[in-house]
Formats: structure tokens, sequence, C-alpha cells
């Protein structure tokens, strides 16, 4: 039973990780030593003073990766919030009336899927001023439709089960059924796939950063370390280490983090795994 | 009939692609004409009025939506995806000479990560729970966490700067002369082989994971344990018996990794420079060069619906029980 | 107190060229107060589809059916849901008819607390009865059903479904999922409540042995058509429809006597045989038979049947 | 001779072939377009790319203009008719001779394609041009205009006749034979994807012996590294890639030079009468003058790699430049008094002023800086020295087509924004700017006054005039000028230097096609023309001052009076020179 | 006698705790018998089948000895026992719908099978492959060898799965619930074809169908809670059972008047003290709470674990 003790240590390190992060975009404006936005003499190497050295402009890096913390996940909660309320909601409708409107939104859910995402957010976000509100938006509406498709199926699953046949049987009425029946089940689901699509989110947002469409103002760690990236003297000088590799284990740290909840909460969930041994009298 | 159902599904979305495309610049902010001939941060476009309705005319945006629509349409269907802002170049010119290496990059890796992370996907199911499972499992899902560019420009630093194996970018060594073709062939894989190992990390976690959990699923079935009791040995019945069935869902998986792909390209391209599509993409994007986006875009798009098509025959070849619907 | 009037469903499938499955197809038969009535029939035949009609748990297609009177497929949603407690169904899988998140205790709380028929402090006390009314310890209120076998789970379902104290109890395969000595405690404490609240049953069985048992009458489905009804001695000792036979002789393999198989599989109810829809395997088929679809008629007292030739 | 400098070894020419590589920018952003004349990229990089292939009449080196397809020329009195005498060794690179038939051709195939070459728009000022004989024209001019040597001859590409006559939709003309000139160098291959340019060496150049067999210039990752490592053997840089450049300091193996780049990052005040309150009110703008510290702007965001711009726009390496416009130092105090003196005082104590009481707006004295992500820094930096003397700045970042949607529409309060070409007094033109809610009366008859004043001394006051009135209006105000630097490796090439005033009209960069010549290798051996590169013009300029003499050394490829005094007008900074 | 099994155990060890699902089992097997392994879910049947033929997962202990015609099974290796599996000892699982694989046509799932073990070439095998489907009555074999299991029924697909089972010819047959899920007029016809297989072939088959076993048994084992508990010929079984489980295991049955045991079967991780059955037995003495009954052979071949037998 390797596989569950496994499953517990990748599960706790990827909650400590989070956890961590958690608490410096919550702490940042204590845990920072400096406001981001003060300058200092720029291009400084990490030192007692700046432990990460300052950026071009002077900007300490640990404080701006600090608060660059805030932004990411900021970003990557709220869309995942939204988008999977969003999703479940649609999954939901999706799944328990199977008529018009469930159709129409699976093929909506079909198409949107279909489409290369993360290319059409790209052209969306050359097309939109540059802002994280911008930014969110247009991941909440590129973010729901895994979530419906997958809800949705488990929507059918559990509709098909005798439970639900015998609340309605009882005289529960649709809603009862299910706040009471469905979305129970649907939960779990739902709260791996609020972890998947964070990490997806993560990442996403820090592409779109790296590529320069980020909101510049707010800097998140992809904007950061796009700086970093386009710094002209970035390679020849050691700055990189402490300048883009922190930005970037943060992301990859993150999205570590949350792919190894994800993980333990799946393998936890799966019923496949959970063999119920033996029957007590 | 599967096949005719799933052909309308793709010109339905084909369509729907293509009216985004059409709807995109004319449903932001701004004016039209800006998309369309372009902007000039450091010396704005001056422009007087009739100059302007002049220029609205010969782009034909002074007609009603309806009738655009129509002759975007019509424009499309000669494989006109107009003209590039910045190259003054037919859109589809400027995406066909960059086409190879953007081929070439996503082929090389996807020909490469592809078949690896279904060997150790099924691998690692097949030894669930032993140490090479744990291991393989971690070292994938902790170094796929890495975002490509973050993992690109690491290796930048490293091995082609520290290190000098490699090339700091491009995609062959410029304006060399080559005795011939195996010269030429070997300098151009020597230029592909970083960014092609950074596609393949950055992707194969995801192709790992699903055989994994694909093969776990498959190895409980009864129809393993069916194969065993008939005597077959384990590589025989990984091979043949669990293989394909896992393989199901990875077929289905697999255009929207092509779709993942082209993006991965992007940020690759950025990194090392290397001249694809994905390169063309993000210049244009600093460039608002918004005709060429636009075309980039129903090109990659185009191409990862019909890369699903494909793969939604391949899965009806798979599998027999949906061609019977 | 129930009569179903050739009851009809019509699966559809397909969204271009329609397919129709002709799950039940015009099936007619009444139950008497009290009485138990064992629906028989090979898998898929629509047995489980004409329960799930009767309670409106699938949109029939046509016919009618009165309880007590009432006309069930002409009322509302808030009048179906007022006759709803009156008519409860048991279903095949006790596991799965119950919430797999929810204590034993609230599944059966589930129907007090939703037709608030008893106050809420008096709840607890109510459903303590019912669980030892069925056999069940109190100590079972806290577990979740996996942490129970599956003949205490259909005690719970049952339990439950005396909660409403309904009139008629559609039984659908209640103990196919279950041991034989398992089914033998369910199946009695079955017969006991019905004997103690006077229920109606509608039992629907594949096991000709069980429903013998069981039930008053037996009617025969094949797919989706009634083709014999009557009393369960009739049905046993004289049997008329050829397939009914089979049945009877396929339930009674004991190793020594040589038994009339039949041969070839029931068709599906994607394409029904023209005529006679058992003609494909029948061996006493005629040319009438595959050509003309034969009606229920009376062979006895109470006892109809289907068969051109019987 | 050039040969037997080149054996000297004054420059290095081994037997193998000598190819030098140059960065043109990060790959895919340092394509510029196919380097025929109707279809480079009109930018400079563009412009550079095409004159690779391309003569003109004249041309610039590091001290001014020099002949080039014309031997020598003189103009007429009243300033309106040209004659160009010209290189009667020129050939095409097919072979072919060149004649006075290709530069009549090429007048007149510009002014039947008016607007194809995108480049400039100053061929309305040609009337004619008449053939004297073969390697002599005239030029007519509409009206005398002094910056004729530079802005047409000196950037005009003179087109083979037998080529295009046959042209007729020059901007889609892109065959091998639309790159055929007779430059020095001949273009083998153009890739738009890699954005590299590979040309040859045309060593049958007319103008001097070519030192190298090959030239690329072409995208790279990054450039240091690539230069670092060898890749390339030369990279430009500008503005804050002077760490980069300072990574070179010291390094024995790259040289590096320093260039004026004429281009300016600047902030547009919203300074309409209506709309703008209280961007429009001129002390309030001085007031934000004094408030932003252009030093620390310099320092923190160019790491010295610039300087402080003259708030009179125009470049303090430009002709036309005034150095006597008020600087602005910074001085917050100051800028506080002037902004208490107008009654915006921080009434409720939370650092930042209120508007006075009864004014058009109220609350917060807050203003929204609209920038493109390029100068987000500069505007942060501004908003911190903004926020010290009580102004709050809300810096949005937006693409240009945001921003430029604002300004039509006067709907901003401040905007940063950068523009080159800062030599050309044109540029002063403020009140026309598309964008520009600055209006002066004052400023418009004197910007009218200087545009038809063609004496040079009276015109040069005038614009000083001009920019005095712009640094004490301050529609905009500027913020500083980046310098441009070349780091190259001399074993390579040791030839690189930047060109007066720019090539061509202007172009601050240093890929002039004079590098490539040996003569200039032997002129700088430390990259540079001094002033005894021009002592020794002036010499032989002694030795030559009859009219047949002229015409001689003419004929043995010599220079002319007509060069000296050229040369000269434009080293006392007399000589027009429009930029762009 | 071809099988021979004593002493079998075969235990799992899972977070919960040690799961004794065989639990000291002496059985044996004679050439042509056919033996009834009977007993209510989760009793171990399925896990002796699956020990017998050492399909097991390898984290599971398995004591005791197998011993196949002279070869104990457990001693061998790995290899040698799959020499045997399905050629030898076929093993006919449980469901046939989940047991085929569904992306692999019918006559190749029974031809690798032969090919594995008779080394016939792809030809030889598809032709076999197809008698062996014609044998068990698949109505035009050779073109149904071409299609998937999806395309056929369930009762087909239990001939299928027997047809596999028997493609090399194995003198032994372990079947799993072979009528289990099956209607019941395909599952007579599932009875008679297994009749005329087991004329000559011995067979373990398991099931908890008394009428099945019935029709196709010599002898029958009854198991409760791991372990076997009665042993006889089955005419003995039907007409004088002895151990009370057995008894009340008939006595439930609805022709027999549906009288069932009370209580019900004790979990595998905790059995009961001393006798297994004792805490339902109506008759269980003092004995039986504190000790475990052995067998014991009451009559000539026929094994009680009672004390009261
Ligand atoms: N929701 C549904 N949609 C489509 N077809 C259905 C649906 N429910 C049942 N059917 C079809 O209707 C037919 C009758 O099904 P039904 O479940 O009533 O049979 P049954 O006699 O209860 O069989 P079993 O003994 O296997 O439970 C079957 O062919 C089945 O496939
Ligand atoms: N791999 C395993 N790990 C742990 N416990 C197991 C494992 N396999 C089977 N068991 C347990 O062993 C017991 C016996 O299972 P088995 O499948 O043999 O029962 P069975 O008699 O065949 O029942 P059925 O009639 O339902 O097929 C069950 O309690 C089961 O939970
Ligand atoms: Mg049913
Ligand atoms: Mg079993």
């Amino acid at each position: 039973m390797t596989g569950v003790k496994v499953n517990n240590v990748l599960g706790s390190l990827g909650l400590g990780i989070l956890a961590i992060l958690i608490t410096v975009a919550i702490f940042a404006p204590q845990i920072a030593p400096y406001d981001p936005h003060d300058t200092y003499k720029w291009m400084e190497r990490p030192s007692s003073e700046h432990l990460l050295g300052t950026n071009d402009v002077g900007n300490d890096i640990l404080s701006e990766v600090i608060y660059g913390t805030r932004v990411s996940l900021f970003i990557a909660f709220t869309v995942s919030i939204t988008a999977i309320i969003i999703g479940t909601a649609l999954g939901l409708i999706a799944g328990y009336s199977s008529g018009v409107l469930g159709f129409l939104i699976m093929r909506i859910v079909d198409i949107f899927l279909t489409i290369p995402r993360m290319v059409l957010i790209i052209v969306l976000a050359a097309f939109l001023t540059q802002s994280i509100w911008n930014l969110i938006v247009i991941f909440i509406i590129f973010g729901w439709m895994m979530t419906a498709r997958i809800v949705r199926s488990e929507v059918l699953t559990l509709r098909s089960q005798y439970y639900v046949d015998s609340a309605k049987m009882l005289g529960g009425s649709d809603r009862y059924i299910i706040w009471r029946h469905i979305l129970p089940n649907v939960v779990p689901l739902v709260v791996v796939q609020f972890i998947m699509e964070a990490s997806h989110v993560i990442i996403a947002e820090a592409g779109i950063s790296f590529l320069g469409l980020g909101d510049p103002v707010a800097r998140s760690w992809g904007t950061i370390f796009n700086y970093a990236f386009e710094y002209p003297n970035i390679i020849l000088s050691d700055a990189w280490m402490w300048w883009m590799l922190p930005p970037g284990l943060c992301i990859a740290a993150t999205v570590l983090g949350l792919t190894f909840v994800g993980y333990a909460l799946e393998e936890r969930l799966n019923p496949k795994l959970k063999t119920v041994v033996g029957m007590e009298a | 009939m599967h096949y005719i159902n799933k052909l309308a599904y793709y010109l339905v979305i084909i369509l729907i692609i293509l009216s985004i495309n059409f709807f995109l610049p004319r449903a932001m902010p701004g004016d039209p004409l800006a998309y369309v001939l372009g902007e000039n941060p450091d010396m704005p476009i001056r422009m007087t009025e009739e100059e302007r309705e002049m220029k609205l005319a010969e782009y034909g945006l002074d007609k009603p939506l309806p009738e655009q629509y129509v002759d975007y349409m019509i424009k499309l269907s000669k494989g006109d995806l107009g003209h590039s802002i910045y190259y003054k170049n037919p859109v589809m010119d400027e995406i066909l000479i960059r086409l190879k290496w953007t081929l070439l990059l996503t082929g090389t890796a996807t020909v490469i990560y592809m078949p690896l992370g279904i060997f150790l996907g099924a691998e690692s199911a097949w030894a669930r729970g032993k140490k090479k499972d744990t291991l393989s499992l971690i070292t994938i899902l902790t170094v796929s966490s890495f975002p490509s560019f973050v993992l690109g420009t690491l290796f930048v630093i490293f091995f082609a700067f520290k290190l000098g194996l490699f090339p700091l970018g491009c995609a062959n060594t410029i304006g060399a002369t080559y005795a011939n073709p195996l010269e030429e062939a070997l300098d151009i894989l020597h230029h592909l082989i970083l960014p092609v190992a950074t596609l393949i990390i950055a992707h194969i976690g995801g192709t790992y994971l699903l055989m994994r959990n694909s093969m776990l699923s498959v190895i409980g079935a009864d129809y393993i344990l069916s194969a065993r009791a008939k005597g077959l040995s384990e590589r025989y019945i990984l091979n043949r018996h669990a293989i394909r069935n896992a393989l199901l869902p990875i077929v289905t998986m697999a255009a929207l990794t092509i779709g993942f792909m082209t993006v991965g390209t992007i940020f690759v391209e950025k990194v090392f420079a290397y001249p694809g599509i994905g390169l063309l993409l993000y210049d244009s994007v600093l460039r608002r060069d918004y005709p060429l986006i636009q075309g980039i875009f129903l090109f990659i798009s185009i191409f990862v619906v019909l890369a699903n098509f494909i793969a939604d025959m391949a899965y009806v070849w798979l599998d027999p029980r949906v061609s019977d619907e | 107190m129930l009569e179903v009037t050739e009851l009809t469903k019509y699966f559809s499938s397909g969204l271009i060229r329609k397919q129709y499955q002709r799950a039940v197809d015009g099936v007619s038969f009444t139950i008497k107060n009290g009485e138990t009535l064992g629906l028989v029939g090979e898998s898929g035949c629509g047995k489980t589809t004409v329960g799930r009609l009767i309670l409106r748990l699938t949109k029939p297609t046509d016919g009618t059916v009165l309880f007590d009177g009432i006309d069930l497929f002409a009322l509302n949603r808030r009048e179906l849901l007022a006759i709803r407690p009156r008519i409860q169904m048991i279903f095949q899988d006790p596991d799965s008819s119950l919430n797999p998140r929810m204590k034993i205790g609230t599944s059966i709380a589930e129907p007090l607390k939703l037709h608030g028929t008893i106050p809420e402090v008096k709840r607890k006390q109510r459903i303590k009865e019912l669980i030892e009314t069925v056999g069940l310890n109190p100590e079972h209120i806290n577990r979740y059903p996996y942490q129970l076998s599956g003949g205490q789970n259909q005690r719970v379902v049952l339990a439950r479904i005396l909660a409403l104290n309904p009139d008629l109890i559609i039984a659908d395969e209640p103990t196919s999922s279950l041991d034989v000595s398992v089914q033998a405690q369910i199946l009695n404490l079955m017969r006991d409540l019905q004997k103690e609240f006077n229920h109606t049953y509608l039992f629907i069985s594949h096991d000709l042995d069980v429903v013998r048992i069981m039930a008053d009458r037996i009617a025969v489905m094949y797919l989706g058509r009634l083709i014999e009804i009557g009393e369960t001695r009739d049905i046993y000792d004289h049997a008329k429809h050829p397939y009914t036979q089979a049945l009877l002789s396929a339930a009674a393999v004991d190793g020594k006597t040589e038994q009339n198989v039949l041969e070839g599989e029931t068709s599906s109810p994607l394409d029904t045989p023209t005529g006679c829809r058992f003609n494909t395997r029948c061996p006493y088929r005629e040319e009438i038979c595959a050509i003309k679809e034969p009606e229920l008629v009376e062979v006895g007292r109470d006892h109809y049947v289907a068969c051109h030739i019987a | 001779s050039a040969t037997a400098l080149a054996e000297d070894g004054g420059v290095a020419i081994t037997a193998d072939k000598k190819i030098v590589r140059s960065v043109g920018g990060e790959v895919g952003s340092s394509d510029w377009r196919y380097p025929a004349p109707f279809t480079f990229y009109p930018r400079g990089p563009g412009y550079v790319r095409m004159s690779m292939l391309f003569d003109t009449l004249t041309w610039k080196d590091a001290n001014g203009v020099i002949p080039a397809l014309a031997n020598g020329w003189k103009v007429s009195d009243d300033g309106e008719t040209w004659t160009f005498y010209l290189n009667k060794d020129a050939r095409w690179h097919d072979g072919e001779q060149f004649t006075a038939d290709d530069v009549k051709f090429t007048f007149d195939y510009m002014k039947g394609y008016e607007g194809a070459f995108t480049w400039f728009d100053a061929i309305d000022y040609v009337d004619s041009v008449e053939i004297v004989d073969d390697y002599t024209v005239t030029i007519s001019l509409n009206e005398p205009m002094a910056s004729f040597l530079v802005d047409i001859a000196g950037n005009m590409p003179i087109l083979p006749e037998h080529i295009w006559s046959s042209v007729s939709d020059p901007s889609e003309f892109k065959d091998d034979d639309a790159v055929m000139g007779t430059g020095p160098l001949k273009l083998v291959e153009y890739n738009s994807a890699e954005g590299f340019y590979h040309y040859e060496a045309n060593h049958d150049y007319y103008n001097g012996k070519l030192i190298v067999d090959e030239f690329i210039t072409m995208g790279v990752s990054n450039a240091a590294a690539s230069l670092k490592n060898g890749d390339v053997d030369e990279a430009t840089f500008w503005g804050s890639a002077v760490d980069a450049v300072k990574g070179f300091d010291g390094d024995d193996e790259f040289e590096i030079i320093t260039g004026p780049s004429f281009w300016v990052l600047q902030m547009i005040f919203n300074c309409d009468a209506d709309e703008g309150y209280p961007t429009n009110n001129v002390t309030f703008r001085r007031a934000i003058a004094y408030g932003i510290n252009r030093d620390e702007i310099v320092e923190q965001k160019l790491h010295g790699g610039g300087v402080a711009a003259n708030t009179g726009i125009l470049h303090p390496d430009a002709v036309w430049y005034n150095p006597d416009c008020e600087d602005y130092a910074h001085n917050a105090t100051r800028a506080e008094e002037m902004l208490d003196s107008l009654g915006f005082t921080d009434t409720n104590g939370d650092g930042i002023r209120e508007y006075p009481a009864g004014a058009e707006k109220s609350g917060d004295l807050e203003f929204v800086l609209y920038t493109t992500g390029k100068y987000l820094r500069e505007g942060e930096l501004i908003q911190a020295q903004l926020e010290e003397i009580g102004v709050a700045v809300e810096l949005t970042s937006s693409d240009w087509t945001t921003i430029d949607s604002y300004l039509r529409a006067a709907d901003f309060d401040m905007v940063i924004s950068g523009h080159g070409g800062i030599a050309n007094p044109q540029i002063l033109n403020i009140p026309d700017w598309p964008a520009s809610t600055y209006d002066s009366d004052e400023y418009t008859s004197l910007f009218k006054e200087q545009e038809t004043t063609l004496d040079i001394d009276s015109r040069k006051e005038l614009v000083n005039q001009l920019q005095e009135l712009v640094a004490e209006d301050l529609p905009v105000y500027t913020l500083y000028h980046p310098y441009i630097w070349c780091v190259y490796n001399p074993e390579v090439l040791d030839t690189w230097f930047y060109t007066r005033d720019g090539i061509c009209i202007g172009i601050p960069i240093e890929l002039n096609k004079l590098i490539f010549l040996a003569r200039y290798g032997d002129a700088n051996e430390n990259g540079k023309i001094n002033m005894q590169d021009v002592t020794q013009i002036e010499r032989m300029i002694l030795e030559l001052d009859d009219e047949t003499e002229m015409a001689d050394a003419n004929q043995n490829g010599k220079l002319n009076m007509q060069d000296v005094t050229h040369i000269e007008l434009t080293i006392l900074g007399r000589a027009p020179i429009r930029y762009e | 006698m071809i099988l021979k099994i004593s002493k079998l155990k075969t235990h799992f060890s899972t977070p919960d705790g040690l799961v004794r699902a065989v639990d000291t089992i002496d059985l044996s097997i004679r050439e042509r018998e056919t033996v009834g392994l009977i007993g209510e879910t989760g009793c171990g049947k399925t896990v002796l089948g699956l020990t017998i033929t050492r399909l097991l997962q390898s984290s599971t202990t398995v004591k005791g000895t197998i011993i196949y015609k002279e070869t104990n099974l457990l001693k061998i290796s790995e290899t040698e026992m799959r020499r045997i599996r399905g050629d030898e000892i076929a093993m006919i699982l449980q469901n046939p719908t989940t047991s085929l694989n569904p992306v692999m046509r019918v006559g190749e799932q029974i031809a690798e099978v032969i090919r594995l073990h008779q080394g016939l070439n792809k030809k030889d095998a598809a032709e076999k492959a197809i008698k062996m489907l014609g044998s068990v009555r698949i109505p035009s074999p050779s073109q149904r060898a071409n299609e998937y299991p999806h395309e056929f029924s369930g009762g087909m697909k239990q001939r299928v799965m027997i047809a596999m089972g028997l493609a090399c010819n194995p003198s032994l047959i372990i079947a799993d619930e072979p009528t289990k899920g099956l209607d019941v007029t395909i599952k007579s016809q599932i009875i008679k074809l297994l009749k005329e297989v087991t004329k000559e072939k011995a067979m373990l088959l398991i099931t908890h169908d008394l009428s099945v076993a019935r029709a196709l048994c010599d002898r029958i084992a009854l198991m409760y809670a791991g372990e076997l508990v009665e042993c006889a010929p089955a005419g003995e079984i039907f007409d004088a059972p002895r151990h009370p489980y057995t008894r009340g295991f008939l006595g439930s049955l609805p022709r027999n008047g549906l009288v069932p045991i009370p209580g019900m079967s004790p979990s595998l991780i905790n059995l009961p003290q001393g006798c297994r059955f004792h805490p339902r037995c109506a008759n269980a003495k003092a004995i039986c709470k504190r000790k475990h009954p052995g067998m014991t052979e009451i009559e000539d071949g026929h094994f009680v674990r009672c004390f009261d037998a």
C-alpha cells in the first residue's frame, strides 16, 4: 500500500507549498522588506539589504516577487472560483435537464474545447487593453468548459442512480434533488477541477504575461519574468539567478503544489482505488 | 452516419471560428481602421476625414455588416487571409514560409513526447505502487510543472550559453554554406534539440498522467485478468490488450494536446528565437499587426480542428463500439 | 386499485434519423387491493419500464393508469407530488438506491422531511421505529450505505418506503442482487409487511421460483407485450403460452429431466418481429404467427393468453 | 591607394572569405522587409538594408555629405538648378553601365509612381531632370531646397532603367532584379521568417575596394550573448541596454562606439481649453515639470544610457539645437510653491492635493497617465516623483490604438510617448500633431515664418525661438534622449562609425555601407573619423582651386570643390538637413 | 485425481486488516468430475479459483499446496504456470461482458490462446477459433469471428468465453458463475452446453445458483466465510445435507419454503471465534463458540465441518 503513503506525502507536500504561498500572498505587506515600487540603486547583486538584489529600475526583487504572489494567486483563484461556479451551474443544467438548453450548452462546450483557447486568449489579449481585469474576464470565459463537461457527465451518471429516482418518488422537487443529492456528489469532482483550473490559470497567466500581454502595473510572476527576460544583459550578467529564477520557481512551485494536491485528491476520490473490504455486521 | 454527423459538426466549428475572426476587430473598442492599417505609437497616422472615408471604402469597412461578412467569406474561400500590415504581404504567404519550422519543431516534439509519454505512463501504471512508478510519477509531475518558457530560458542559459553545447537560438546557422545535405541536417538538428527538449518536457506530463490513469483503469478490467488466465505473457498483454484500450482516451486527448502544442511553440519559439508561426504570432502581437494575428489564429484553429477531426476518426477506428452507433 | 390500460412507451434515439425502441407496447392489467401481481419476463422485455411508467418516472407514450380511480397521467406537477407517496418503488440495486453521502438515518428521514407529516422532534423516534420494523439495529442510523451489506441496505430502503405508508409498492427485482439466504430474509420481510400494512404489490422478477411464492397472480411479458396473465397456480400448472412453458421448464432444472431448451435469443425491441413477437423462437410456430399479432384471449377463469395456437 | 593599404595589412583580409555578421534585432523583429527600393520597411533599418544595394547621388560619412554616384555637383545661384557629374565607372550588378539615363529615369519613375516610395515625399520639389551628356544631369527644382543634397540626392536610390522601365507595380516587384543596384553589396538571400539578410561583396564596386566578402544582418535570441559567443561580430544597443554594453567594456576582444539616437521620450499634456483642466494651465504644467526628476529617470531607467532631453525637443547633436532652453531642473519645492499658488493644496491631509474650491473639478488632484507597456517604468518613476509633490497619478498601460483614440478625443490628462527624427525643425509643428491639443497663435505664426525663411542664420534664429517657446509653454515635456552604441569585434571589421547627423535623412544606426570600403578601413584605425581626415581633405582642396583642375580631379575619382564646400557647410552646421 | 488442494490459504493484507478470503481449504477433483463450489457472495469462491490459476496479485499470501497432475502449482515458476494456464487449466471468468477485450475481434481473442499454446500459425489458429465458435453453437461462426464483443448478446459472450476456455482442450476447467446475469432461457442453453463439455473434462464450477449446480455437478462443496463447511456427492447434499449452513442455505430457496438463515455472513477480517457459523446457528452449543471444528468424513466421501454432524 505504498501508493496510499506516497499519495499522502504528495498531498501534504502540495498543501504545504500552497499554504506557504497563500500566507505570503495574504501577508505580503508584512513579509516584503520593501514596497515593490520603491526604487533603490538598480541592478544590485543580492546583499543583506536586498536579499534578491534589485531589478533594472531599482525595485527590490524579493518584494516584487512577494507581491507578485498576490497578483498571481489572486488571478488564479478569482478565475478558477468563478469559472468553476459557472461551469458547475451549467454542467448541472446540461446534465439534469436534457432538453435543448442542455444540448446547446454542451455544443458550446465542445466547440470551445476544440478551438485552441490559449491562442484565442492571446489574440484577445492583443486586442484588449492590458489589465488584470481583462485577463481575468478572458480566463473565466474560457475556463468553465471543462468543468461543465465533467459535471454534466457526472450528473448524467448520478441521475441514473436509483437514489435520485427514489428521491423523486419520495416527493422531492427538482431543486431539492439537485441540492441534496446531485450537488454533494459533484462537489469532490468540482474541487479537483478547481485545483486543476487554478494551475491552468497560473500557467496561462504566466504565459500571457511572459508574452508581454499581462498587466504591467499589477506585476505577476509572469510579468516579472518577462521584464527579466527582456533585460538585454540578463544572460551575460548573473542577474538571471536572482531575477529570473525566483519568479520562475514560484510559478513552478505553485503548479506543483496544485498538481500534487489535485493528484492526491483525485486518487482519494477515485472509487476504483477504494475497495471496501468486508462488511461489518 | 457517424462520419457525416462529425463532419457537419466540424464544419459548424470552423464556421464559428471564421465568425469569431470576423467579429473580433469589429466588436473591439477603437477604430476598426486601426486594425487594418496598424498603428505607429511614435508617429500616429494622420488622416483627414476624407482620407478616412477613402480608406474605409478601400477596405470595404463602410458597407453594412452582413455584406462585409459575405465579402470576408468569399475572400477566405479563395485562401485570402488578408494582408499583413507590417510585411505588406498576404498573410498566407507569411504563414507558409514559417510553417516548415513550426512543423519541424512540433512534429519532432510530438513524435517523441507522445510515444514516450504513452510508454512511460503505461509502464508506470503497470508497475503501480512500485518504486519505479512513484519515482517516474514524482519526477514527471515536478519537471512538467515548469512552464515551457521558464524551462527553455534555463536551457538557453545553461546548455547554450554557459556550456556552449548548443546554439543560443534560431533554426539553423544563418548564412552558413553546407558541404552536403547531411551537414545541413545536422546543423538543423543541433538547433532543434533544445527547443524540442523543452517542448517535450513541458508537454509530456499531460500525456503521461492521462495514460497512467487510463491504464490503471484498464489494468483493473476483467479482460486483462481473462488474458492472464489464457496464459499470455505480461508483455503481450500490455502490448496487445492493455495499450489499445488505454489509448482510447489518449486519442481524444491527442487532438487537444496538438492545440496545446501550437501554443507551447509560441513560448518556445520566442525563447529560442525559432522562426516559426508562434514567433510570428508573438511579433505580430507586439506590432499589433491585427490581420496577421487573425490570420494566424484562423490558421492554427483550423489546423487544430482538423487534428480533432482526424483524432475523432482514429477513435472510431480504434474503438469498434463507436462505429456501430 | 390499479388499472393499467394500453400502456405504451417508445424510446426514441438518434437526432437525424429517429429510431424507436418499443420497450412497452400496449400493456393492460389490473391489480386489486392487497393483491400481489408478479411480472416476469426476460431481461429487456420492459418490466422495469412498466413500473417506472406507473410512477411517472418515465414519460409515457400512450395509455392510461388509474390509481384508485385517479388518472395518474392526467395529474399536474403538484397533484403528482401529492399522490406520489402512495405509490413507491423498490429498485433492483439496494446499494445505489441510497445516496452514498447520506447517513442511513438521513435517508430514512428524507420522506418524513419532504412531507412534513411528522414534527421534527418526533422524527428521531419514528426513524428508530422504522429501523426496528425492518429488523435493523438503531445503531445503524449513523452509518453510511457502504458500511452496510446489500441486504441491510434493502431493508433501509424498505424502512424509508414504510415511512410514507404507501398503498402500492412496485418491487423491481428487489432481491436479484442478493444471496439466496438474504433474499429469503427480504422476501419474508416483504410478505410480513404486506400482511401488516395491507400493501398492494407489483412484484417484478425474472425468477419464477420467487414469483411463485410472492404473487397471487402472474403476468408474463415478452418484448414489451403481455403474453399471458392469470392466477399463479394456473400459470404454473396450466401455462398456455409456449414461452411461459419454456420459462417454467428452464427454471425447473434439476439435472435429471430433459429440458425444453429454447433456441436463439430474445429479439431486440429496436426491431420487433412482425406478427407474434415470439414467433422467431417458438417451437410450435405456424404460418399465421409471422403475420398476425395475437390478442389476449381468456382461456380459463381470469387466465388470458396471447397466442394463436394455445 | 586602397589596394596598397589593404595589402599592408591595414585591414585583415585573409585568404578565407571574410564574413561580417551584424545583429539586426531579435529573430522576427529583425525583419525589415524585402530590401528593394519600394518594399523595404520605411524606417531606418529598412532603408539601410536597401542602401547596401542601391547607391544615391550623394552619401554621408562621419563628417557629412560625400560623393557617391555623383562625383561632383554644383548648384545655381538661385538654388533651383543642380548639376551632377556622374561617376563613369559605376556599373549595375549585372554589368550594365550606369549612365545619366538611369538618373533621369529614376526621377521620372518616382514622380510617376508618387507615393510608391514610402520613405520620403520630397519629390514634389523636383520639376524636371535633363540629361546633359551621358555623365551629367541637371535637376531643376520648383523652388530652392536647401536640404536637396541630403533629402533627395542623398536619399533617393537610383534605379537601373533597363530593369524598372518595364515594372508597373513597383511595390509588388520582388524579383531578384528588384534588388539589383550599383551598391557595394549584392543580395544573396533574404528570409523574412528569420529576419536575415545575406549579402555578398560587389567586388567591382566603383567607389573603392571592398574589405569584406559577405555581410549578414540577422536576428538572434540575445544580442549580448550572441556577441560574446562569437555568433555575430557586431551589435547595436540603445538606452538602458547600456548595461549590456558595459559588459563589453574592458573586454579586449570588443570595441565600443557611442552615437546619438535622435530620439526623445516625452510626456504630452492635454492643453485643450475645454477638456484639459488643469493641464491646460501653463503654470501647472511647469509645476509638474519641476516635480519630475528627469535625471533620476535617466539614471534609474536608462542606467545613464542617455541624457535629460532638450526641452525644446530638438536633439543636442542636431544642427538646429538651441542649448538655451529652460531645463526645469528638478525642484520639488518650487513645484510645490507653484501648485500652492494655483490653489492646489492638501486640505484633508492625505498627502494628495485637492482642487481649489470652486474649480472645474473637485476632490483629489489625480491624473491618469497613459503609456504603452514599453515606457511603463518611466511612468512608475514619474508617478512616485509626482506623489512627492502631492499629485496622484494613476498609471494605465495600454496599446497605442486605445491611447490614440483617447488622444483624438482629447480625453486624457497625460500621455508618455516617444519619437525619433528630432534633428529636423519640421518636427516642431506641434499644433499640427494629429492628437495635439496645443494651440498658440504666436507659436503657429513663428513656425510658418521659419518654414519660408531661406536665410540660414535667420531661420536658425526662428527655430531657436520656437524651441524656447516649447520649453516655456510645455505642451510636451521632453524626458530624455537615449544614447546608441555599437559593440563590435575589431578582428573581423573595425571600420564601424556613426554618420554625421545620421545616415541619409538622419538614420542614427551604424550600418553605413562605407564600412565595407577599404578607404574607411584605412581612415580610421580606431573606427572613427577624426579631424585629421578632415585636414587631409582640406589640404587636397587647397591644391585644387581652378575649374579645369577640378574637372580633372573629378575624372580621377577625387574630390572637387563642391564637395569641399558642402563638407564645410555641413561641418559648420549650415547645410539644412531634414531628418525624420 | 487431477487436482488436489490441501491446506490452502489465501490472505490479503489491507489497510483495514488481514482478509482471510480462503482459509485452509482441502479439495480434490477427479478426472472428468464436475465439482460445484457454492457459497454466498464474498465467501471466497472467486479467490479460490484465482488462487488455483495463480492469477492473484503478488502481494497476497498463499500457503498450502495445489497439486495438479503431480505438480505443485504453487512451486513452479511463473513461466511454467503461464504454460499451464489456458492450456491445461482454463478459467472462465465471472463476467463475460467485461472479460472480453472490447477492441479485439472475438475470433482473434480465441486464436491468440491457440497460437500461444499450440504454436499454430495465424491462419490455422484463426480457423481453429472459428471451429471453436461453431462448437459452442454460435451461428455462422466464420462471420462472427470477425465481429467485436459488443455485437454479441450476453449469452453469446458467455459461449465465447467457454469456447476460449476450451480452445486448447484443457483437462480442467474452472468456471466462475458461468450463468450469472443470464436469462432463464439462455441459462438453460449454457447449462446444456457445459453438460456436453464436462463429459470428458474435469470442472470446478463456482456458483451460488443451486439449480445450476444440481444440473451439472457430481460433487458439491459448500463454502462459508473462507472455508469449506460441507463437501459431498451432489445427491447427498440436496437430499441429506448435514451442515446447518447447508441446510439453511437450501431452506432459504424459494421452492423450499423461503426460510432464511438469521443474521449475516461475517466479515473475513473479523471472523468469529470457534465455529464460524455459530452466531447464526440455531443449535449452536458451548463448544461451537470455543472451538473451531475440523472437516470430518461422516460418510464415504461426505465431509462436514460441524461438531453436531
Ligand atoms: N431510458 C431509456 N432510454 C432508452 N431505452 C430504454 C430506457 N430505459 C429502458 N430502455 C429500453 O427499453 C427496453 C426495456 O427495458 P426495461 O428496463 O424495462 O427491461 P426489463 O424487463 O426491466 O429488463 P431487466 O430484466 O434487464 O431489468 C430495453 O430494451 C431497454 O434498453
Ligand atoms: N485483492 C483483494 N484484496 C483484498 N480483499 C480481496 C481481494 N480480492 C478479494 N477480496 C476479498 O475476498 C473476499 C472473497 O472474495 P471473492 O471474490 O472470492 O468472493 P466470491 O465468493 O467469489 O463472491 P461472489 O459470489 O460475489 O463472486 C471478499 O470479501 C473480497 O472483498
Ligand atoms: Mg429491469
Ligand atoms: Mg465471485
